[in-house]
């Protein structure tokens, strides 16, 4: 299951959904708004995805980790608008009998999701500046494609 | 001449002032029409950092351009 | 943070108190009670621990992440007792700006965890038998030391 | 002679049947008292399946046996 989400992430109910007595691993990751990025002061966030095709997308590499990996339960929730310091921006969760598959396919879909999904992150700074992630087009600039993800 | 409608996002649709749009244009592929738009209206990314969808689907830059089709040029992503 | 619980875990709040506006990253991992091991049917499963050695080789173990990787937090806690299946058995969670680090680190806790901290397992089968798990000294048998690990 | 406190655990505290004793014993090394140990109250765990803690501190099998100790056998994990 990949969904987008306007409001705010429950992981608790997200990670209850994915249940399962034949699952031994559970492993999750979360993306949370750090309040700098390269040394830039962060003090707020903005996600903006092309849903259709981002929910295609993510559903796309769900099927993909469940076919590459002995996985029992995958899911994938990216929020979108404005968000705070601290906010959990993304979740992605996975079951399986054993934790090697569980740890291999949770990392892959969370670097397949950050490479594929069409989702676009705006920062804004403390010197009221902001960017959009990735697309600048000059070095040295606030934004530079250079910034490593988290 | 062909119409399509182009949907903008992100530094696109920033950029651009809106969100939406019919286009007329004689470019023969999604990468012409890039060019096309960009030259218009000042985008900074180059054609070569930008990916292509028609009607909800990634496609590749240099397919041909049809009429009637909806097209989104997708700027480097940065979810997580 | 290492400990031993006598009681059901609760993961929302161990996460919780791992929140940090630096973190960027937060993974974790959940082994839960499986129903099944090498096909045998597990109703229940005991775990014990010899307390002083675990909390201090558990605390050894999160130094070290500390050390080997770029974290910002890490905190490993494991049930002793009866558990049901489907029951939280250890939960492992870890902080890092980056994602990297985070998946790393989590994966090096829980591999090390289960290597060196000394708790043990008892399973419960449903024919009625019982096995401490890794102590089998004949082949064949039930908790034989060949069974993987969740 | 020397005399030290045994604590055990898991498999070996079902197989000993208590969790704790004091056993008086001339073994040179903790490797010579599980030996003793192994033979005397049957269990199946040879002693290259077990590690040993001194005063909850692992110590080499191979380490002397001092008068006064608290000693633990370690039968194989298996945490999580």
């Amino acid at each position: 299951m990949f969904r987008l989400a306007a409001e705010p992430l429950d992981p608790a109910a997200l990670q209850r959904a994915l249940s399962d007595v034949r699952a031994g691993a559970c492993v999750t990751f979360e993306g949370w708004v750090r309040n700098r990025n390269e040394g830039q002061p962060v003090t707020a966030l903005e996600y903006e995805a092309y849903a259709p095709l981002a929910e295609k997308e993510g559903a796309r590499i769900l099927a993909e980790a469940q076919e590459k990996f002995a996985l029992i339960g995958s899911a994938c929730v990216h929020r979108t608008g404005q968000l705070g310091l601290g906010e959990l921006a993304v979740w992605v969760g996975v079951t399986a009998e054993h934790r090697g598959a569980a740890f291999d396919a949770c990392r892959y879909i969370i670097d397949e999701a950050k490479a594929r999904v069409p989702i676009w992150k705006k920062e804004h700074y403390s010197s009221g500046a902001t960017a959009w992630i990735n697309c600048a087009t000059r070095g040295g600039e606030v934004g530079d494609a250079a910034q490593p993800p988290a | 001449m062909k119409t399509v409608s182009v949907q903008y996002f992100a530094i696109l649709r920033e950029q651009r002032g809106l969100t939406e749009e019919k286009v007329s244009t004689t470019a023969a592929t999604l990468a012409a029409l890039y060019d096309e738009l960009r030259a218009r209206h000042g985008f900074t990314l180059p054609g070569d950092r930008v990916r292509a969808a028609v009607n909800d689907e990634f496609v590749a830059a240099t397919a041909p351009l049809s009429d009637g089709v909806r097209v989104v040029f997708i700027p480097p992503v940065a979810g997580g």
